[in-house]
């Protein structure tokens, strides 16, 4: 048997860590709810892990969605994780080779050059030694990539990053020196043998022409076999404890869970994930306009750290920039708003007012037009909409002419479930009481709640969904005029509830809309959002004034937008005039309809 | 041609300025000042609003001029007669000496409100009530702000529109200075003594000028500042020596009392004695509110109903530093229009009285 | 407190009171709230001052009360002011010396009127005329009893007996001064010092050795005002202001309250018992309670004229421990000894006001 | 005690001294911004549930900077957060957070 005091280190790292690894990860699937935890157990009937080891290779190996980001970034991350995994599964190959035995010591493949001298021959100098030389190379320049990324973090697209906490900087540390330990402890191993690859061989003789090898290799073996160990020691406790939590929630996500209302099992998966790359950082808008560290990446350290203060819980516009850009797909913005619950106030809320006060007479309607509380603010919106329906043909009630009973999703915002569920409790019977088929909203953010967490039985659409519609069974017939426009994506249409084309084909229709840089996906939140309850008003000017700016890049003639919130805050800022969907639509509604 | 002579009367800061002026335009300036340094009132403040400069920077700036152009300084002097002969005018002054002018430019600024007058405030009777001119000397002591126990204050009222917009004392007039001053006071006081509450009462916050809002703003923001809509109504003192202030709180519809260690009260401008007694012996007109009564209130707002005799300055009403200084300059180029023989201050305007303002029916 | 300050108030606020021959007009309520006062005020002026006061009998309500609640027009109260005016003329005074405070602001305010509005006077003029055939000349001197009092203040101090000090301490007694609201505060140029630091009762009680409070509530309204009382659901603001006034003046524990209208003495001495008896509150020391007196009980307690002569005994605040302080020689059995030794009957013990 | 067929009126005025700001300080602390108020009542006439209650933002800052808190618990009770008040301040007031403090402090203080 292969064996020396040196790989002790190494054996107690990888014991240390699996034990704290399979502690953590078992209480943390104890506290899935039930649900949840039947879903896992019926992922692992339905092979959802086929999916998932796909997603894993993908996500986790390969790095796709960095590579997405910033090439270099990329290439990093799947030099160092492919070529890592790689090393291992080629390297207990290779062992297994050459014991010809089923089972070896797990250290074997990691020292084997120093166990095994006889390497000569087609297969293994030519082959195993070849690849392993090759992946070796793949990792030391992975290696200098991820120092030369401390130096020079604007060559991977970072502009700002993590501070590195003690755990951390051990980690990284003794990461940085595993592979070229690993190197120098193979070369001093060849150059004694005069065998080896490419790499360890030809630096191995090099190494023997003015080195005293004969001293030097074993206190090598020694290093590589510590800083293993070092690095799973202090992995559960720095930022790395990613990499093995990430596999994990991979699975659990094929397996259809989601983040909850409540702190779940799941969330720890998901906050363990972050890797603190701090890719959200700067994708946040608020990172132009405030110190404040309450980014995704902090908000999570801090649940970590048991620390999460309520001005971090409550200082996030929810644009959900974060979660699309969040290479380990945490849903950033649920997390943020369960935890809001921790800190919302509990009483203090009565809305019994609203049973007696809010009234509507039941008749029969097709539609439903709910304007929204913002919308009362944009009465030109209103105007608009009130003027589209008319000329829809469609009955319609409008649901909240006379004011409204705010649709909950402010309240969600607030932490405040309960109270919400009051509101939505009144909205409904009122909905019902209509017997319409379709609900119509202006707001982005009436649509969502009422669209996602209502469980209406009707249908809900936004307005410029809506508008579409009538275009297409031409209901209103439209003229287009020669109006050079952008679009900018509401948060709560766009990226939560992927209403992204309807409103460009609207546009398309009428006018000449141009494409910016902030579109879809990567579109930028106005700074008015409900979801704030912390900045102040010249931080929430800035933010405007920053992405206002960006969207007027190209001179359009108007800007517009399908959400009255977004329409007010910008006006505020842009010199560009601001149009809702609606208002263009409206004006472009052909006096003389054709039967 | 022979230069010129133009008596200045008053040397505060429209004195001052205007004198500089008419002096670099060419005209032979004698500045008489009742008393023995020129700067007026800012002689007594220590810092302006809205940006808290100093008030001794502004009076350099103003001697600056006097000096560089060598103006016949007159102090300590008081105006025994004026005469106007033809064209010219004959001063006489109390220490027996007679200066001849072709033209004399009133710079005789105002007087401050007595506030013993508003008795209800108990201003010379309560000893922690003092007014924003005793702050201001207090300010410009160096000394810490305490009560007449020799104690920290723990909380300062401040109390608007002591003298002004007041039928009950005569002055119906808003003294323009006093609201932003009070903003400003109330800042200084934060900054010394950042533990102590200050409490403003208003009837309106006329936060009228440039920046004004913004102090306003800041006031509130940073230093915590609070305001309340509220007169005064009375001051009374407490066993300890604290006053009691009754004012309605009436954005909340209800009296309110509060105590406080030490009461300000922001007195407003009146017409100046200087101005009575200059105007008297010249037969100038006086506005309602007892203030010179310019020519025409919109047009003619340096000129007075004698020929070769203008105004400049709070003499005509309240006016700001700014105001003040700009109205100096504007005065100076009347003066030398009339000077130089022309008659643009004898244009015509449609007489618009001030009477029917104060016309009850 | 800068008595200076208060000094040169006052010396703005002077008025003209007549030297002698007043004409004399009694109060309402005053006669039937402490009788004494009155008839006190009439001894001093007579036999003490040896002065000329023509207390006339024919003399009736200026209708005051009436007026300020609003029941009898002004027009009418002019007219009957009038006829006092002519029964003063046709006795031959010039001097016109109401006892009520009331009355001496409606005087005044009548006569403002009358000066303001010529037109007013000469309707009154014709209206006495048509009613009563009198005529009438408006005083030469209107002042109320309590500036009689005050301008005598010194020659009554030159007779005293006893002085407002606490003869066992030696201290100056600690006096509220409450004026009538209608002494000065209409026209602030009537009245002695003024309406925001009147002088007319704080002069007396500096002349005869006491002591003058000035506290928060110095100028809040005792809550008489004849609406208030006169409807008894009202008397709570009418008490509520009273205690009000009480809570402020406690602190400085004052001895005595001295006041010269006819309602205050009276409410902030029933008050008292009241507020004793709803809340079980008592001021002043020992649940003794604050006695609050008239200028002219005062005087006469300086002048040491028997307690009950003046009246004290109608006091429902006890008086006995003012008089033991200033040292005044009494016989506690006279207390409820009416003329002639009858007995009057003892009233009703209160149950926490201290009772003699 | 007796009953005379009267009572004593509470007074109607605010005393300061005797009111308890604790509530508006929590409130200040961490939202200075309340602090810029200047009651003009915009707040209020823009409000969704005004509509149908008397919940107005003004009088309760004022309730709040004048420790009158008994007296505003109840009216903010009818708030929605709905956040258009926060949008036609002129001052820039955070009224939303504002609101959230004040029901936060409330149960801090258990008033």
């Amino acid at each position: 048997m292969n064996f020396d005091y040196f790989v002790l280190p190494f054996c107690i790292g990888a014991l240390i860590l699996f034990t704290i690894l399979s502690t953590r990860y078992a209480m943390w699937i104890v506290k899935l709810p039930r649900i949840d935890k039947r879903k896992a157990w019926l992922g692992i009937l339905k092979f959802k892990f086929i999916g998932s080891i796909w997603e894993v290779f993908r996500e986790s190996l390969l790095h796709r969605k960095i590579f997405k980001i910033n090439a270099m970034l990329g290439w990093m991350h799947m030099s160092f994780a492919f070529g890592w995994f790689l090393l291992i599964v080629i390297g207990a190959m290779e062992s297994k080779f050459h014991k010809s035995r089923v089972f070896n010591m797990p250290y074997d493949p990691i020292f084997l050059r120093y166990f095994e001298h006889n390497t000569h021959g087609f297969f293994f100098a030519e082959g195993f030694t070849f690849i392993m030389d090759l992946i070796l190379l793949i990792l030391l320049t992975a290696t200098i990539l991820a120092i030369s990324k401390r130096v020079y973090s604007n060559l991977f697209g970072l502009k700002r990053t993590t501070k590195l906490i003690l755990g951390d900087k051990i980690a990284l540390y003794s990461l940085w020196t595993i592979f070229p330990l690993r190197f120098l402890a193979e070369s001093f191993t060849s150059g004694l043998y005069n065998n080896g690859g490419f790499l360890t061989g030809t630096f191995g003789n090099i190494f023997a022409s003015f080195l005293p090898l004969q001293m030097l290799e074993y206190p090598f073996w020694w290093a590589y076999s510590s800083a293993l160990c070092l690095f799973f020691i202090f992995l559960p406790f720095s930022r790395y404890m990613h990499i093995p939590t990430e596999i994990f929630l991979i699975y659990l996500r094929n397996c259809g869970i989601r983040t909850s209302k409540n702190h779940t099992g799941y969330t720890e998966f998901e906050i363990y994930s972050c890797s603190r790359c701090g890719i959200c950082i700067d994708k946040c808008q608020l990172t132009d306009v405030m110190q404040n560290k309450t980014q995704g990446v902090y908000f999570i350290q801090q649940i970590r750290r048991n620390i999460l203060s309520s001005e971090t819980a409550y200082n996030c516009l929810l644009c959900g920039r974060c979660t699309t850009y969040c290479p380990v797909g945490i849903d950033i913005n649920k997390v943020r708003l369960l935890k809001r619950h921790d800190f919302a106030p509990e009483n203090g809320f009565n809305f019994n007012y609203l049973d007696e006060k809010v009234t509507v007479a039941p008749f029969e309607y097709d539609v439903i037009y709910f304007a929204g509380c913002m919308t009362h603010l944009t009465p030109t919106i209103k105007n608009s909409m009130v003027k589209i329906l008319n000329k829809s043909g469609d009955r319609y009630i409008f649901l909240d002419k006379e004011g409204s009973i705010c649709c909950g999703k402010p309240l969600l915002f607030a932490g405040n479930e309960k109270q919400a569920r009051e509101l939505k409790y009144e909205n409904k019977k009122l909905i019902n009481k209509t017997g319409a088929k379709t609900l119509v909203t202006s707001c982005p953010i009436c649509y969502n709640i009422f669209k996602n967490e209502y469980n209406l039985t009707i249908e809900v659409l936004h307005h410029s969904q809506y508008i579409k519609r009538l275009i297409e069974n031409k209901k209103i017939t439209l003229s287009k005029s020669q109006l050079n426009v952008v679009y900018h994506d509401p948060c709560e249409l766009s990226r939560t509830n992927n209403v992204y084309d309807e409103p460009r084909e609207i546009l398309n229709a009428i006018a000449n809309l141009q494409t910016t840089n902030h579109e879809k996906d990567n579109a930028l939140c106005c700074g008015g959002s409900l979801g704030n309850f912390v900045i102040s008003e010249t931080e929430r000017n800035k933010i405007t004034n920053n992405m206002v700016a960006k969207l007027s890049e190209h001179k359009p003639d108007v800007i517009v937008t399908a959400c009255p919130l977004c329409k007010k805050t910008m006006n505020k800022q842009s010199d560009v005039p601001i149009n809702d969907i609606s208002e263009l639509v409206s004006n472009a509604i052909l006096q003389e309809k054709n039967y | 041609m022979a230069k010129k002579n133009v008596i200045v009367i008053g040397g505060g800061i429209a004195g001052m300025e205007s004198a500089s002026y008419l002096s670099a335009m060419g005209f032979n300036v004698t500045l008489l000042e009742k008393s023995n340094e020129l700067g007026g009132h800012l002689l007594n403040w220590e810092r302006l609003f809205p940006t808290m400069r100093y008030g001794k920077q502004v009076i350099d700036f103003l001697a600056k001029g006097i000096d560089f152009e060598q103006i016949n300084k007159v102090l300590n002097v008081e105006i025994k007669s004026i005469e106007k002969k033809n064209t010219q005018f004959c001063v006489e002054l109390s220490n027996g000496k007679t200066f001849f002018g072709d033209s004399i430019l009133i710079t005789t600024g105002y007087d401050l409100f007595d506030a013993h007058r508003k008795e209800e405030y108990g201003y010379g009777i309560y000893n922690n009530v003092i007014t924003s001119a005793d702050l201001e000397k207090i300010f410009m002591s160096g000394n810490p702000i305490t009560t007449t126990d020799g104690k920290t204050p723990k909380r300062i009222g401040i109390v608007h529109c002591v003298g002004s917009r007041d039928e009950k004392v005569g002055h119906v007039y808003c003294s323009k200075v006093c609201c932003v001053t009070g903003v400003k006071q109330a800042i200084e006081i934060k900054e010394k003594m950042p533990e102590t509450e200050v409490f403003n009462f208003y009837m309106d916050m006329r936060m009228y000028g440039m920046h004004f809002e913004a102090l306003y703003k800041k006031a509130q923001e940073k230093y915590g500042i609070q305001f309340i809509r509220g007169r005064l109504s009375e001051a009374a003192e407490n066993i300890d020596g604290t006053i009691v202030l009754k004012v309605e709180d009436t954005l909340a519809g209800r009296p309110l009392k509060m105590n406080v260690d030490i009461l300000v009260l922001l007195v407003g401008f009146v017409p100046s004695k200087g101005s009575k007694e200059v105007g008297k012996l010249m037969g100038l007109n006086i506005g309602i509110n007892g203030f010179y009564k310019t020519k025409d209130q919109h047009t003619l707002t340096n000129v007075s109903n004698i020929d070769g005799v203008f105004f400049a300055g709070s003499c005509t009403g309240p006016k700001t530093i700014t105001n003040t200084i700009t109205d100096a300059r504007a005065a100076a180029s009347s003066v030398a229009s009339y000077l130089l023989g022309f008659d643009l201050h004898k244009r015509d305007i449609e007489n618009h009285e001030e009477f029917w303002l104060y016309d009850s029916k | 407190m800068i008595i200076e300050g208060k000094e040169r108030i006052w010396k703005d606020y002077q008025k003209d009171i007549a030297e002698d021959n007043y004409y004399y007009a009694r109060s309402c309520i005053r006669q039937n709230f402490f009788p004494g006062s009155e008839a006190t005020f009439l001894r001093i002026l007579i036999s003490e001052l040896g002065k000329d006061v023509y207390d006339d009998p024919n003399h009736t309500t200026c209708t005051g009360i009436a007026y300020h609640s609003d029941i009898v027009p002004l027009e009418t109260t002019m007219t009957v002011v009038a006829r006092h005016f002519a029964l003063m003329t046709s006795a031959g005074y010039k001097n016109f010396v109401p006892s009520c405070i009331t009355s001496f602001g409606l005087y005044t305010e009548i006569i403002e009127t009358w000066y303001e509005f010529p037109e007013t006077l000469e309707k009154t003029r014709e209206n006495l005329y048509k009613a009563t055939r009198r005529e009438f000349e408006i005083p030469d001197n209107l002042a109320h009893t309590s500036d009689i009092i005050f301008k005598y203040r010194n020659e009554i101090e030159k007779k005293a007996k006893y002085k407002l000090v606490n003869k066992k301490t030696g201290e100056p007694l600690k006096i509220v001064e409450h004026i009538g609201c209608h002494y000065s505060k209409m026209f602030p140029h009537k009245g002695i010092g003024g309406a925001e630091y009147p002088y007319v009762l704080a002069g007396m009680v500096d002349s005869w050795g006491g002591s003058v409070i000035d506290y928060p509530e110095r100028r809040h309204c005792c809550g008489f005002g004849f609406r208030q009382y006169a409807v008894k659901a009202n008397r709570g603001y009418s008490i509520s202001c009273s205690k009000k006034k009480f809570d402020s003046m406690a602190p400085y524990k004052p001895d005595m309250i001295i006041t010269n209208c006819p309602g205050c003495p009276y409410f902030f001495d029933r008050w008292q018992y009241a507020l004793s008896e709803m809340e079980g509150i008592t001021y002043g020391e020992n649940g003794n309670g604050i006695p609050a007196f008239t200028y002219e009980e005062v005087a006469g307690l300086v002048l040491g004229y028997d307690p009950w002569d003046l009246g004290l005994q109608l006091h429902q605040v006890a008086c006995e421990p003012v008089l033991d302080k200033m040292g005044i020689d009494y016989i506690p059995e006279n207390k409820y000894k009416g003329l002639n030794n009858i007995d009057l009957g003892k009233p009703e013990k209160a149950t926490h006001l201290k009772f003699y | 005690m007796k009953n005379f067929g009267y009572t004593i009126q509470n007074d109607r005025q605010i005393d300061y001294d005797k009111n308890d700001t604790k509530l508006y300080d929590f409130v200040a602390e961490s939202e200075k911004s309340i602090r810029t108020c200047i009651f003009c009542g915009t707040c209020s006439a823009t409000c969704t549930a005004s509509k149908f209650t008397d919940l107005s933002l003004r009088r309760i800052i004022l309730y709040l900077k004048r420790g009158l808190n008994e007296s505003l618990k109840k009216e903010i009770e009818s708030c929605m957060l709905c956040g258009k008040c926060n949008l036609a301040c002129p001052r820039g007031v955070n009224t939303r957070n504002v609101i959230l403090n004040i029901k936060r402090g409330i149960e801090h203080y258990e008033l």
